[in-house]
Protein backbone atom coordinates (compact mmCIF):
# COMPACT_ATOMS: atom_id res chain seq x y z
CA UNK A 1 0.00 0.00 0.00
CA UNK A 2 1.39 3.24 -0.73
CA UNK A 3 1.60 5.68 2.25
CA UNK A 4 1.54 9.60 2.17
CA UNK A 5 2.10 12.43 4.87
CA UNK A 6 2.02 15.52 5.39
CA UNK A 7 2.75 18.68 7.36
CA UNK A 8 5.26 18.15 10.68
CA UNK A 9 4.42 14.12 9.92
CA UNK A 10 6.15 14.58 6.57
CA UNK A 11 9.30 16.52 7.70
CA UNK A 12 9.63 14.10 11.20
CA UNK A 13 9.58 11.19 8.76
CA UNK A 14 12.08 12.89 6.13
CA UNK A 15 9.79 11.76 2.47
CA UNK A 16 6.56 12.68 1.51
CA UNK A 17 5.26 9.01 0.72
CA UNK A 18 6.39 5.46 0.39
CA UNK A 19 5.08 1.91 -0.70
CA UNK A 20 5.22 -0.36 1.90
CA UNK A 21 3.67 -4.16 2.70
CA UNK A 22 3.18 -4.46 6.32
CA UNK A 23 3.11 -7.54 8.21
CA UNK A 24 -0.08 -10.16 7.92
CA UNK A 25 -1.04 -9.37 11.89
CA UNK A 26 -1.25 -5.45 10.38
CA UNK A 27 -4.84 -5.16 10.28
CA UNK A 28 -6.15 -1.72 12.01
CA UNK A 29 -4.59 2.12 11.89
CA UNK A 30 -3.38 1.84 15.25
CA UNK A 31 -1.13 -1.32 14.60
CA UNK A 32 0.10 0.38 11.34
CA UNK A 33 1.04 3.42 12.84
CA UNK A 34 2.51 1.17 15.71
CA UNK A 35 4.36 -1.08 12.81
CA UNK A 36 5.70 2.33 10.98
CA UNK A 37 6.96 3.42 14.11
CA UNK A 38 9.75 0.91 14.35
CA UNK A 39 10.91 1.23 11.12
CA UNK A 40 13.19 4.43 11.45
CA UNK A 41 13.62 7.15 14.38
CA UNK A 42 11.94 9.75 12.35
CA UNK A 43 9.33 7.74 12.04
CA UNK A 44 9.40 6.88 15.63
CA UNK A 45 9.43 10.92 16.40
CA UNK A 46 6.96 11.64 13.67
CA UNK A 47 4.30 9.21 15.19
CA UNK A 48 4.89 9.45 19.08
CA UNK A 49 1.99 11.16 19.98
CA UNK A 50 -0.80 9.48 18.63
CA UNK A 51 -3.71 11.94 19.84
CA UNK A 52 -1.80 14.00 17.30
CA UNK A 53 -2.58 11.88 14.60
CA UNK A 54 -4.95 11.79 12.04
CA UNK A 55 -5.34 9.43 9.11
CA UNK A 56 -7.51 9.48 5.98
CA UNK A 57 -7.88 6.10 4.12
CA UNK A 58 -8.35 6.02 0.27
CA UNK A 59 -9.44 10.01 0.76
CA UNK A 60 -11.97 9.57 3.74
CA UNK A 61 -11.12 10.91 7.39
CA UNK A 62 -11.32 7.38 9.67
CA UNK A 63 -10.70 6.49 13.09
CA UNK A 64 -7.52 4.80 14.37
CA UNK A 65 -9.78 1.75 14.92
CA UNK A 66 -10.13 1.60 11.28
CA UNK A 67 -9.30 -1.63 9.22
CA UNK A 68 -6.71 -1.17 6.34
CA UNK A 69 -7.83 -4.35 4.68
CA UNK A 70 -7.87 -3.40 1.27
CA UNK A 71 -6.97 0.32 1.22
CA UNK A 72 -5.23 1.49 -1.78
CA UNK A 73 -3.75 4.90 -0.15
CA UNK A 74 -3.26 6.07 3.59
CA UNK A 75 -2.77 9.23 4.63
CA UNK A 76 -1.23 10.49 7.83
CA UNK A 77 -0.87 13.74 8.87
CA UNK A 78 -1.86 16.06 11.95
CA UNK A 79 -4.71 17.95 12.53
CA UNK A 80 -6.11 19.62 10.09
CA UNK A 81 -5.46 23.81 10.14
CA UNK A 82 -6.81 25.44 7.16
CA UNK A 83 -9.66 27.90 6.53
CA UNK B 1 -25.21 23.83 -5.72
CA UNK B 2 -22.08 24.45 -4.43
CA UNK B 3 -19.04 24.48 -6.61
CA UNK B 4 -15.87 24.13 -4.56
CA UNK B 5 -12.44 25.03 -5.75
CA UNK B 6 -8.89 24.51 -4.14
CA UNK B 7 -6.69 27.01 -6.12
CA UNK B 8 -2.93 28.66 -5.79
CA UNK B 9 -4.63 31.68 -7.21
CA UNK B 10 -6.19 34.75 -5.44
CA UNK B 11 -10.10 35.27 -5.99
CA UNK B 12 -11.87 38.47 -6.22
CA UNK B 13 -14.80 38.07 -3.39
CA UNK B 14 -16.98 40.33 -4.67
CA UNK B 15 -17.13 38.61 -8.86
CA UNK B 16 -17.73 35.51 -7.09
CA UNK B 17 -20.56 36.78 -5.10
CA UNK B 18 -21.99 39.10 -8.30
CA UNK B 19 -22.04 35.83 -10.29
CA UNK B 20 -24.25 33.81 -8.09
CA UNK B 21 -26.78 36.34 -8.26
CA UNK B 22 -26.43 37.21 -11.69
CA UNK B 23 -30.12 37.14 -13.69
CA UNK B 24 -31.65 35.69 -10.97
CA UNK B 25 -34.23 37.11 -8.69
CA UNK B 26 -35.18 34.41 -6.45
CA UNK B 27 -32.10 35.32 -3.84
CA UNK B 28 -32.94 37.47 -0.95
CA UNK B 29 -29.43 37.09 0.83
CA UNK B 30 -26.46 37.01 0.01
CA UNK B 31 -23.49 36.08 2.60
CA UNK B 32 -19.62 36.22 1.63
CA UNK B 33 -16.82 35.31 4.34
CA UNK B 34 -13.01 36.07 3.43
CA UNK B 35 -10.34 34.79 5.81
CA UNK B 36 -7.24 37.21 5.29
CA UNK B 37 -3.31 36.25 6.62
CA UNK B 38 -2.94 38.14 9.26
CA UNK B 39 0.64 39.90 9.75
CA UNK B 40 0.88 39.99 13.46
CA UNK B 41 3.85 38.59 15.76
CA UNK B 42 6.21 39.45 12.46
CA UNK B 43 4.47 36.73 9.88
CA UNK B 44 6.42 36.70 6.77
CA UNK B 45 4.33 34.70 4.72
CA UNK B 46 2.00 31.95 5.39
CA UNK B 47 1.90 28.82 3.50
CA UNK B 48 -0.70 26.30 2.63
CA UNK B 49 0.22 22.83 2.15
CA UNK B 50 -2.78 20.44 1.45
CA UNK B 51 -3.68 16.57 0.16
CA UNK B 52 -4.20 17.13 -3.14
CA UNK B 53 -6.29 13.97 -3.54
CA UNK B 54 -8.53 14.75 -1.12
CA UNK B 55 -8.71 18.18 -0.90
CA UNK B 56 -11.63 19.02 -3.49
CA UNK B 57 -13.42 15.58 -2.21
CA UNK B 58 -13.56 16.93 1.43
CA UNK B 59 -14.49 20.21 0.13
CA UNK B 60 -17.48 18.34 -1.67
CA UNK B 61 -18.43 16.74 1.64
CA UNK B 62 -18.91 19.73 3.63
CA UNK B 63 -20.86 21.88 0.66
CA UNK B 64 -23.07 18.66 0.09
CA UNK B 65 -23.52 18.65 4.19
CA UNK B 66 -24.35 22.29 3.67
CA UNK B 67 -26.90 21.85 0.77
CA UNK B 68 -28.80 19.16 2.70
CA UNK B 69 -29.38 21.34 6.06
CA UNK B 70 -30.35 24.43 4.88
CA UNK B 71 -32.63 25.90 1.41
CA UNK B 72 -29.74 27.35 -0.10
CA UNK B 73 -30.11 28.94 -3.85
CA UNK B 74 -26.54 28.51 -4.89
CA UNK B 75 -23.18 28.87 -3.43
CA UNK B 76 -19.22 29.28 -3.74
CA UNK B 77 -16.34 27.73 -1.43
CA UNK B 78 -12.45 27.97 -2.48
CA UNK B 79 -9.60 27.57 -0.81
CA UNK B 80 -6.51 28.45 -1.42
CA UNK B 81 -2.92 26.47 -1.16
CA UNK B 82 0.80 27.69 -1.33
CA UNK B 83 2.81 30.83 -0.32
CA UNK B 84 1.31 33.82 0.93
CA UNK B 85 1.88 37.10 2.39
CA UNK B 86 0.04 39.17 5.17
CA UNK B 87 -3.07 40.43 3.78
CA UNK B 88 -3.60 38.31 1.49
CA UNK B 89 -7.15 36.09 1.16
CA UNK B 90 -7.13 32.28 2.17
CA UNK B 91 -10.44 31.16 2.07
CA UNK B 92 -13.67 32.25 0.66
CA UNK B 93 -17.40 31.10 1.60
CA UNK B 94 -20.50 32.66 -0.61
CA UNK B 95 -24.01 31.63 -0.17
CA UNK B 96 -26.85 32.39 -1.22
CA UNK B 97 -30.39 32.32 -0.20
CA UNK B 98 -33.92 32.99 0.14
CA UNK B 99 -33.91 34.81 3.54
CA UNK B 100 -30.80 35.79 5.54
CA UNK B 101 -30.80 33.27 8.21
CA UNK B 102 -29.93 30.33 6.17
CA UNK B 103 -27.18 32.06 4.79
CA UNK B 104 -25.28 33.03 7.50
CA UNK B 105 -25.93 29.98 9.34
CA UNK B 106 -24.90 28.02 6.38
CA UNK B 107 -21.52 30.47 5.65
CA UNK B 108 -20.79 29.36 9.36
CA UNK B 109 -21.05 25.97 8.90
CA UNK B 110 -18.98 25.96 6.13
CA UNK B 111 -16.19 28.34 7.70
CA UNK B 112 -16.16 25.63 10.85
CA UNK B 113 -16.00 22.45 9.00
CA UNK B 114 -13.67 23.70 6.68
CA UNK B 115 -11.52 24.47 9.36
CA UNK B 116 -11.93 21.13 10.86
CA UNK B 117 -12.36 18.47 7.88
CA UNK B 118 -10.88 19.40 5.00
CA UNK B 119 -6.96 18.89 4.28
CA UNK B 120 -5.18 22.44 4.76
CA UNK B 121 -1.84 22.79 7.08
CA UNK B 122 -0.84 26.10 7.39
CA UNK B 123 3.08 26.53 8.09
CA UNK B 124 3.98 30.03 9.40
CA UNK B 125 7.02 32.00 8.94
CA UNK B 126 8.13 34.66 11.20
CA UNK B 127 11.83 35.29 10.44
CA UNK B 128 13.31 33.67 13.00
CA UNK B 129 10.59 31.04 13.82
CA UNK B 130 9.18 28.94 11.52
CA UNK B 131 6.31 26.22 12.59
CA UNK B 132 3.45 24.53 11.62
CA UNK B 133 0.08 25.72 13.43
CA UNK B 134 -1.39 23.68 15.84
CA UNK B 135 -4.97 22.91 15.72
CA UNK B 136 -7.47 25.08 18.17
CA UNK B 137 -9.64 23.35 20.49
CA UNK B 138 -11.89 26.79 19.94
CA UNK B 139 -12.25 25.63 16.18
CA UNK B 140 -12.82 21.86 17.14
CA UNK B 141 -15.61 23.64 19.74
CA UNK B 142 -17.17 26.42 16.90
CA UNK B 143 -17.27 22.61 14.76
CA UNK B 144 -19.08 20.74 17.11
CA UNK B 145 -21.74 23.11 17.58
CA UNK B 146 -23.41 21.70 14.44
CA UNK B 147 -22.91 17.36 15.40
CA UNK B 148 -25.97 15.63 15.30
CA UNK C 1 -15.48 52.64 12.99
CA UNK C 2 -18.25 51.35 10.65
CA UNK C 3 -19.26 54.03 8.13
CA UNK C 4 -23.34 54.35 7.43
CA UNK C 5 -25.13 55.44 4.55
CA UNK C 6 -28.38 56.08 3.20
CA UNK C 7 -28.54 56.47 -0.64
CA UNK C 8 -30.83 55.89 -3.74
CA UNK C 9 -27.31 54.71 -5.65
CA UNK C 10 -26.33 51.18 -5.81
CA UNK C 11 -23.42 49.97 -4.34
CA UNK C 12 -20.58 47.76 -5.38
CA UNK C 13 -20.24 44.80 -2.17
CA UNK C 14 -16.90 43.90 -3.69
CA UNK C 15 -15.26 47.02 -3.76
CA UNK C 16 -16.84 47.96 -0.33
CA UNK C 17 -15.30 45.07 1.07
CA UNK C 18 -12.42 45.57 -0.33
CA UNK C 19 -12.00 49.23 0.83
CA UNK C 20 -12.43 48.06 4.55
CA UNK C 21 -9.27 45.99 3.94
CA UNK C 22 -6.95 47.71 1.73
CA UNK C 23 -3.69 48.10 3.10
CA UNK C 24 -4.32 46.27 6.37
CA UNK C 25 -2.69 43.44 7.38
CA UNK C 26 -4.64 43.14 11.00
CA UNK C 27 -7.74 42.21 9.69
CA UNK C 28 -8.43 37.74 9.46
CA UNK C 29 -12.13 37.97 8.71
CA UNK C 30 -14.34 39.94 6.71
CA UNK C 31 -18.26 38.93 6.47
CA UNK C 32 -20.19 40.42 3.91
CA UNK C 33 -23.92 40.69 3.84
CA UNK C 34 -25.96 42.03 0.70
CA UNK C 35 -29.95 42.11 0.71
CA UNK C 36 -31.67 41.81 -3.01
CA UNK C 37 -35.23 42.15 -4.10
CA UNK C 38 -36.73 39.09 -4.90
CA UNK C 39 -39.01 39.15 -7.51
CA UNK C 40 -41.29 36.32 -6.03
CA UNK C 41 -45.02 36.59 -6.24
CA UNK C 42 -45.19 39.14 -9.42
CA UNK C 43 -43.54 41.47 -7.51
CA UNK C 44 -42.81 44.77 -9.98
CA UNK C 45 -41.19 47.00 -8.23
CA UNK C 46 -40.09 47.87 -4.01
CA UNK C 47 -40.65 51.19 -3.31
CA UNK C 48 -38.28 52.09 0.21
CA UNK C 49 -39.68 55.28 1.72
CA UNK C 50 -37.74 56.49 4.77
CA UNK C 51 -37.38 59.39 7.40
CA UNK C 52 -34.35 61.17 6.22
CA UNK C 53 -33.68 63.32 9.45
CA UNK C 54 -33.31 60.09 11.39
CA UNK C 55 -32.37 57.82 9.02
CA UNK C 56 -28.58 58.16 9.58
CA UNK C 57 -28.98 58.36 13.09
CA UNK C 58 -30.51 55.66 13.83
CA UNK C 59 -28.30 53.49 11.41
CA UNK C 60 -25.17 55.15 13.42
CA UNK C 61 -26.81 54.10 16.71
CA UNK C 62 -27.28 50.76 15.25
CA UNK C 63 -23.49 50.65 14.22
CA UNK C 64 -22.40 52.27 17.46
CA UNK C 65 -24.06 49.36 19.67
CA UNK C 66 -22.16 46.75 17.27
CA UNK C 67 -18.68 48.29 17.46
CA UNK C 68 -19.36 48.15 21.28
CA UNK C 69 -19.93 44.74 21.64
CA UNK C 70 -17.38 42.82 19.86
CA UNK C 71 -14.16 43.35 19.00
CA UNK C 72 -14.25 44.93 15.04
CA UNK C 73 -11.46 46.38 12.59
CA UNK C 74 -14.11 48.23 10.87
CA UNK C 75 -17.15 48.04 8.70
CA UNK C 76 -19.61 49.68 6.48
CA UNK C 77 -23.83 49.78 6.03
CA UNK C 78 -25.33 51.18 3.31
CA UNK C 79 -29.21 51.21 3.24
CA UNK C 80 -30.93 52.52 0.03
CA UNK C 81 -34.24 53.74 -0.43
CA UNK C 82 -36.48 54.71 -3.43
CA UNK C 83 -37.72 52.17 -6.16
CA UNK C 84 -35.65 49.25 -6.49
CA UNK C 85 -36.61 46.69 -9.27
CA UNK C 86 -36.22 42.08 -8.49
CA UNK C 87 -32.42 41.73 -8.49
CA UNK C 88 -31.64 44.86 -7.13
CA UNK C 89 -29.32 45.20 -3.93
CA UNK C 90 -30.67 46.89 -0.78
CA UNK C 91 -29.02 46.82 1.74
CA UNK C 92 -25.30 45.87 2.43
CA UNK C 93 -23.38 44.86 5.95
CA UNK C 94 -19.96 44.53 5.39
CA UNK C 95 -17.57 43.68 9.14
CA UNK C 96 -13.97 43.18 9.58
CA UNK C 97 -12.61 41.76 12.51
CA UNK C 98 -9.47 39.30 13.76
CA UNK C 99 -11.62 37.01 14.22
CA UNK C 100 -14.41 35.22 12.66
CA UNK C 101 -16.68 34.70 15.12
CA UNK C 102 -17.17 38.06 15.61
CA UNK C 103 -17.63 39.00 12.49
CA UNK C 104 -20.42 36.77 11.45
CA UNK C 105 -21.76 37.77 14.97
CA UNK C 106 -22.14 41.70 14.45
CA UNK C 107 -23.09 41.40 10.73
CA UNK C 108 -26.23 39.57 11.52
CA UNK C 109 -26.47 41.64 14.82
CA UNK C 110 -26.70 44.67 12.52
CA UNK C 111 -29.39 43.21 10.12
CA UNK C 112 -31.65 42.21 12.77
CA UNK C 113 -31.97 45.66 14.28
CA UNK C 114 -31.34 47.48 10.74
CA UNK C 115 -34.96 45.68 9.73
CA UNK C 116 -36.52 46.53 13.36
CA UNK C 117 -34.66 49.75 14.28
CA UNK C 118 -34.02 51.88 11.42
CA UNK C 119 -37.33 54.17 9.99
CA UNK C 120 -37.50 52.32 6.08
CA UNK C 121 -40.52 51.28 4.90
CA UNK C 122 -41.33 48.96 1.99
CA UNK C 123 -43.73 49.64 -0.55
CA UNK C 124 -44.62 46.65 -2.93
CA UNK C 125 -46.03 46.89 -6.45
CA UNK C 126 -47.17 43.52 -7.61
CA UNK C 127 -49.08 44.81 -10.55
CA UNK C 128 -52.86 44.52 -9.64
CA UNK C 129 -51.99 45.08 -5.78
CA UNK C 130 -50.04 47.54 -3.95
CA UNK C 131 -49.37 47.30 -0.14
CA UNK C 132 -47.28 48.69 2.05
CA UNK C 133 -45.10 45.29 3.93
CA UNK C 134 -45.89 44.12 7.32
CA UNK C 135 -43.45 43.90 10.14
CA UNK C 136 -42.85 40.11 10.56
CA UNK C 137 -43.07 38.96 13.85
CA UNK C 138 -39.89 36.34 13.04
CA UNK C 139 -37.82 40.11 12.43
CA UNK C 140 -39.00 40.76 16.03
CA UNK C 141 -37.82 37.73 17.32
CA UNK C 142 -34.12 37.70 15.52
CA UNK C 143 -33.67 41.55 16.98
CA UNK C 144 -34.63 40.22 20.77
CA UNK C 145 -32.14 38.17 20.46
CA UNK C 146 -29.38 40.41 21.11
CA UNK C 147 -31.22 41.91 24.20
CA UNK C 148 -29.44 42.85 27.04
CA UNK D 1 -44.91 71.42 16.82
CA UNK D 2 -44.22 69.74 13.55
CA UNK D 3 -45.88 66.30 12.74
CA UNK D 4 -44.21 64.09 9.55
CA UNK D 5 -46.06 60.85 9.01
CA UNK D 6 -44.92 58.18 6.85
CA UNK D 7 -45.94 54.89 5.04
CA UNK D 8 -49.21 54.29 5.35
CA UNK D 9 -49.95 56.66 8.29
CA UNK D 10 -49.27 59.36 5.81
CA UNK D 11 -50.86 58.06 3.17
CA UNK D 12 -54.53 57.80 5.23
CA UNK D 13 -53.71 60.78 6.72
CA UNK D 14 -53.18 62.34 3.37
CA UNK D 15 -50.52 64.68 3.99
CA UNK D 16 -46.72 64.36 5.02
CA UNK D 17 -46.52 66.77 7.65
CA UNK D 18 -48.44 69.48 9.62
CA UNK D 19 -48.11 71.85 12.14
CA UNK D 20 -50.15 71.41 15.08
CA UNK D 21 -50.74 73.65 18.67
CA UNK D 22 -52.36 70.72 21.05
CA UNK D 23 -54.18 71.97 23.68
CA UNK D 24 -52.27 72.02 26.99
CA UNK D 25 -53.56 68.80 28.77
CA UNK D 26 -52.54 66.97 26.10
CA UNK D 27 -48.79 66.16 27.36
CA UNK D 28 -48.00 62.38 25.95
CA UNK D 29 -48.11 60.71 22.79
CA UNK D 30 -50.95 58.41 23.66
CA UNK D 31 -52.89 61.80 24.63
CA UNK D 32 -51.61 63.74 21.17
CA UNK D 33 -52.57 60.51 19.31
CA UNK D 34 -55.93 60.90 20.53
CA UNK D 35 -56.60 64.02 20.31
CA UNK D 36 -55.21 63.94 16.44
CA UNK D 37 -57.51 61.11 15.51
CA UNK D 38 -60.16 63.64 16.06
CA UNK D 39 -59.00 66.32 13.55
CA UNK D 40 -60.36 64.27 10.41
CA UNK D 41 -61.70 61.02 9.18
CA UNK D 42 -58.11 60.49 7.72
CA UNK D 43 -56.36 60.58 11.15
CA UNK D 44 -58.97 58.65 12.63
CA UNK D 45 -58.29 55.79 10.09
CA UNK D 46 -54.60 56.12 10.54
CA UNK D 47 -54.31 55.98 14.16
CA UNK D 48 -57.08 53.63 15.01
CA UNK D 49 -54.99 50.72 15.40
CA UNK D 50 -52.86 51.53 18.10
CA UNK D 51 -50.63 48.29 18.29
CA UNK D 52 -49.96 49.28 14.47
CA UNK D 53 -48.90 53.02 15.61
CA UNK D 54 -44.32 53.59 16.53
CA UNK D 55 -43.32 57.74 17.53
CA UNK D 56 -40.20 58.92 17.51
CA UNK D 57 -39.54 62.38 18.93
CA UNK D 58 -36.49 64.74 17.31
CA UNK D 59 -35.61 61.40 15.92
CA UNK D 60 -35.53 59.08 18.49
CA UNK D 61 -37.96 55.83 19.18
CA UNK D 62 -40.18 56.87 21.98
CA UNK D 63 -43.18 54.79 23.76
CA UNK D 64 -46.84 55.51 23.81
CA UNK D 65 -46.33 57.02 27.49
CA UNK D 66 -43.11 59.51 26.87
CA UNK D 67 -44.06 63.35 27.36
CA UNK D 68 -44.00 65.13 24.41
CA UNK D 69 -42.93 68.44 26.37
CA UNK D 70 -40.79 70.27 24.58
CA UNK D 71 -40.76 68.00 21.43
CA UNK D 72 -40.08 69.92 18.32
CA UNK D 73 -40.66 67.39 15.60
CA UNK D 74 -42.78 64.37 16.02
CA UNK D 75 -42.77 61.62 13.89
CA UNK D 76 -45.85 58.85 13.23
CA UNK D 77 -45.71 55.76 11.13
CA UNK D 78 -46.38 52.07 11.27
CA UNK D 79 -43.53 48.91 12.56
CA UNK D 80 -40.53 49.83 10.76
CA UNK D 81 -39.71 47.26 7.46
CA UNK D 82 -36.24 47.92 6.38
CA UNK D 83 -33.32 45.49 6.00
Amino acid sequence: MELVYFAWVRERIGIDAETVTPPADVTTVTALLGWLATRSAGHAAALSDREAIRVAIDQDFVGLDATIAGAREIAIFPPVTGG
Amino acid sequence: MITIRAQAEAFDAGAEASALSAGRTDIGAIVTFTGLVRGDDNLHALTLEHYPAMTERAMAAIAAEAWGRWPLAGGTVIHRFGRLLPGDPIVLVVIASTHRGAAFEAAEFLMDWLKTRAPFWKHEDRGDTQHWVAAKASDDEAADRWER
